[in-house]
């Protein structure tokens, strides 16, 4: 029998690591496009993480955070570019 | 405003028969849109490119608008002819172009895109067009996908169909459509089960009236804004079947191409080849149009910056991704799921030589 | 496994704030700030506060950023002489409408110092701290008992966020007044 | 056993598929190239996953949300795209091309 459960884990400890990596290109930039952009797959790695976790702590109720945070997330990406391209066009 | 009640300006029939031949005047649908002043200045050129002698500017203003629901509609629509008609002065200076104007279909029940155009064809035909320039953004009665069909309309009606090109700067749509009980139903149940759905379907009383109030409140917001077509079960049905058959199409392409770019990434080389596009897709309607982007995205080595009507800006990554985009094997599916197997085997970009890349001009100068 | 897990989200939140704190841009601040939510309402729901990382979610990453765009954008001088803002009717009864249904449930509180309202008559609880309270702690004030001794790591977490609030403000002005 | 199989397989795709992504992210050159992998290789590597997820959780009605969860990102992730890259080019950002070859 395959250890499910350390091997949702690990991928979670994976993902954790590869959003530390794209964090860089969040701080570098060079142009708010490119954080916004890292920011979204930051927000879809979470997203991932969090149906990992509850996979693997058999927490269900984690995969509704998930939805919230996968509509946020997109939220978000969408504002922020909206806001840059007419400042105050926002709402 | 004083003789708003005498609907066209200027002389109308005075040249209407002489220029009855293929150089007649050129007759230009408005409404209040974002394009109008270049649709004007473009009409003008076209007009004194070809010697055309004379531009209409009509307004098509249906007679439940005009009277029933807001007489100030009558007012505004006059007001804007007389904008237009001062644009069009500042375009021509000389005078060498009739310009007239008029408001049309006041008297008549215009619903859809072919009762619009049926009115416009009258118009034309009494004063003897057969050339017809749409402002892009024009929109009658608000309905996104109205303004594709009215022009396909148009143009089997035999007249000369064409868009004025403009440049859109950032958009500020209206977002609020024709919305009936049907969309308010439809809504309802659609947020309703979701609800439901995320509740695991307990189905107690507390999570029925709960979803209950949260569908109506979201449904009494959206419901216009959402679901702008007129529902049509039938259609909807049959897109939803071929739509199934376009997921696994989508899913392949979407692995296959990927791992085409991941090798590109992974490769020490970087053998990269990244390339603005511009292709002009063969699809209509904001619904396709939006699938076709969005499919379009997800294939790896392609990505939509820019979509403006039909015409899409991609940017291509690799060579391989930019010449499947070419083969429009994505326009064809899409064209399939919302138009039918018939609608789905017409030329390829290439072959119509719809596609074109961005900069390789400037570099052959 | 599980730590490994929870140790790399530390280093990524300690990251994201240490880089909202550097960063010059305002923009892209913000944009770290939803980054440092996201990974704060992960360790969150991963030490099993499924609520909290909700909540996070939701005011950390999404009203925060919007809230903040928003300021951004609305710190201009206005233009035009109007000098009030108009009000929506409609926006006007939703908010009026909102106090009323809050306002509905105050005649459901007991009465200040009423002796049969739940917290003084459910004896379980009450009763214990008033009879214990000082043989426990030696605080003769039993509210005090409880905010310092029974939960005073909670009281003290707030003091300290308190105090940090209070230090920030103060190097915040005195940077103004020496620049 | 071929449950568990399945599960590892999809679990590797889609670590696979991320790691691609954030490579990609942190070693393309421009806006644009980036947000290629940022919208595809990541919401491949994202959709295997939740697959992965959606297995190791069995039958059960939370495993639909799995699934909500999928579409929403396959939805949404090239939306986000668009947009970045659009506001990219309004901005006027100019693609990258390769100069020195």
């Amino acid at each position: 029998m395959i250890p499910t459960t350390g091997l949702l884990l690990g991928a979670a400890a994976v993902f954790v690591v590869l959003a530390i990596a794209v964090l860089y290109r969040a701080v570098r930039g060079p142009t708010t496009q490119d954080r916004v952009l890292a920011i979204n797959v930051l927000g879809t790695n979470t997203v991932v993480i969090l149906a990992l976790l509850a996979a693997a702590l058999d927490v269900p109720s984690f995969l509704d955070i998930a939805l919230v945070y996968a509509l946020l997330n997109f939220l978000v990406a969408v504002a922020i570019s909206k806001f840059t391209v007419d400042r105050g066009g926002v709402m | 405003m004083a003789d708003h009640e005498s609907a066209p300006v200027g002389d109308a029939d005075a040249d209407a028969d002489a220029d009855a031949d293929s150089d007649g005047p050129i007759l230009v649908p408005v409404g209040e849109s974002v394009s109008l002043r270049t649709t004007v200045a473009h009409a003008i050129d076209v007009a004194s490119d070809g010697d055309r002698g004379g531009v209409h500017f009509v307004a098509p203003v249906p007679l439940h608008d005009i009277d029933d629901v807001d007489p100030s509609v009558r007012e505004a629509t006059q007001e804007l002819l007389e904008r237009v008609e001062a644009w069009a002065a500042e375009d021509d200076p000389e005078g060498a172009l009739t310009v007239e104007t008029a408001i049309i279909g006041a008297d008549e029940y215009l619903f859809g895109p072919d009762d619009y155009a049926a009115v416009l064809a009258a118009y034309a035909d009494e004063h003897g067009i057969d050339r017809l320039v749409i402002d892009p953004e024009y929109n009658p009665r608000g309905n996104a996908s109205i303004i594709q069909s009215m022009e396909a309309e148009l143009a089997s009606l035999g007249f000369a169909v064409e868009e004025a090109p403009f440049a859109r700067r950032v958009r500020r749509g209206r977002f609020l459509q024709r919305g009936g009980r049907a969309q308010f139903l439809t809504l309802f149940g659609v947020s309703f089960l979701f609800y439901q759905l995320l509740g695991g379907f307990a189905m107690t009383r507390f999570d029925l009236l709960t979803g209950a109030a949260s569908a109506v409140i979201v449904s009494a917001m959206l419901y216009r804004v959402s679901l702008g077509d007129r529902l049509r079960v039938a259609a909807l049905a049959r897109r939803s079947a071929r739509l199934v058959l376009f997921v696994p199409y989508l899913l392949y392409e979407i692995i296959v191409s990927n791992l085409l770019v991941s090798y590109a990434i992974l490769h020490p080389k970087l053998p990269i080849e990244p390339r603005m596009t511009e292709v002009r897709t063969a699809v209509w309607g904001s619904m396709p149009i939006t699938t076709l982007a969005n499919s379009i995205t997800l294939t790896p080595g392609t990505l939509s910056v820019l979509v403006d009507g039909r015409i899409f800006t991609v940017h291509t990554l690799v060579p391989t991704a930019r010449e499947g985009l070419f083969d429009g094997s994505l326009e064809r599916a899409v064209r399939f799921v919302f138009y039918g197997r018939a609608a789905a085997g017409i030329a390829t970009p290439r072959e119509r030589g719809d596609c074109r890349i961005l900069g390789e001009e400037d570099e052959t100068e | 496994m599980i730590e490994y897990v929870a140790y790399a989200l530390a280093v990524f939140v300690v990251l994201t704030a240490v880089a909202t704190a550097l960063l010059r841009d305002v923009l892209a601040a913000i944009v770290l700030f939803g980054a440092y939510s996201l990974g704060m309402a992960l360790l969150y729901t991963l030490l099993l506060a499924p609520d909290v990382g909700l909540t996070e979610a939701v005011i950390g990453a999404g009203v925060t950023t919007l809230l903040l765009l928003l300021t951004i954008a609305r710190t201009v001088r206005p233009s035009g002489d109007r000098t009030a803002e108009r009000v929506d009717p409609r926006a006007l009864f939703a908010c009026g409408a909102l106090a009323v249904v809050f306002g509905l449930t105050l005649p459901g509180l007991p009465a200040v110092g009423d002796p049969n309202a739940p917290i003084v008559s459910y004896e379980a609880v009450t009763g214990y701290y008033l009879s214990n309270s000082y043989a426990d702690t030696g605080v003769e004030n039993t509210v005090t008992a409880v905010l310092a001794a029974y939960r005073g790591f909670d009281t003290f977490g707030e003091a300290t966020v308190v105090f940090g609030a209070g230090v920030a403000t103060l190097v915040v002005l005195r940077r103004e007044v020496l620049t | 056993m071929l449950v568990s199989v399945a599960i590892v397989v999809f679990l590797a795709g889609g670590v696979f598929f991320t790691f691609v992504s954030a490579v990609g992210v942190l070693r393309l050159p421009d806006v644009y190239t980036r947000a290629h992998t940022a919208s595809q290789t990541d919401t491949l590597g994202a959709g295997l996953t939740l697959v992965a997820v959606a297995l190791a959780l069995g039958l059960e009605t939370t495993t639909i949300k799995t699934f909500l969860l999928l579409i929403f990102i396959f939805i949404t992730n090239p939306t986000a795209a668009h947009a970045i890259a659009r506001a990219a080019y309004e901005e006027g950002i100019e693609p990258w091309e390769e100069t020195d070859d």
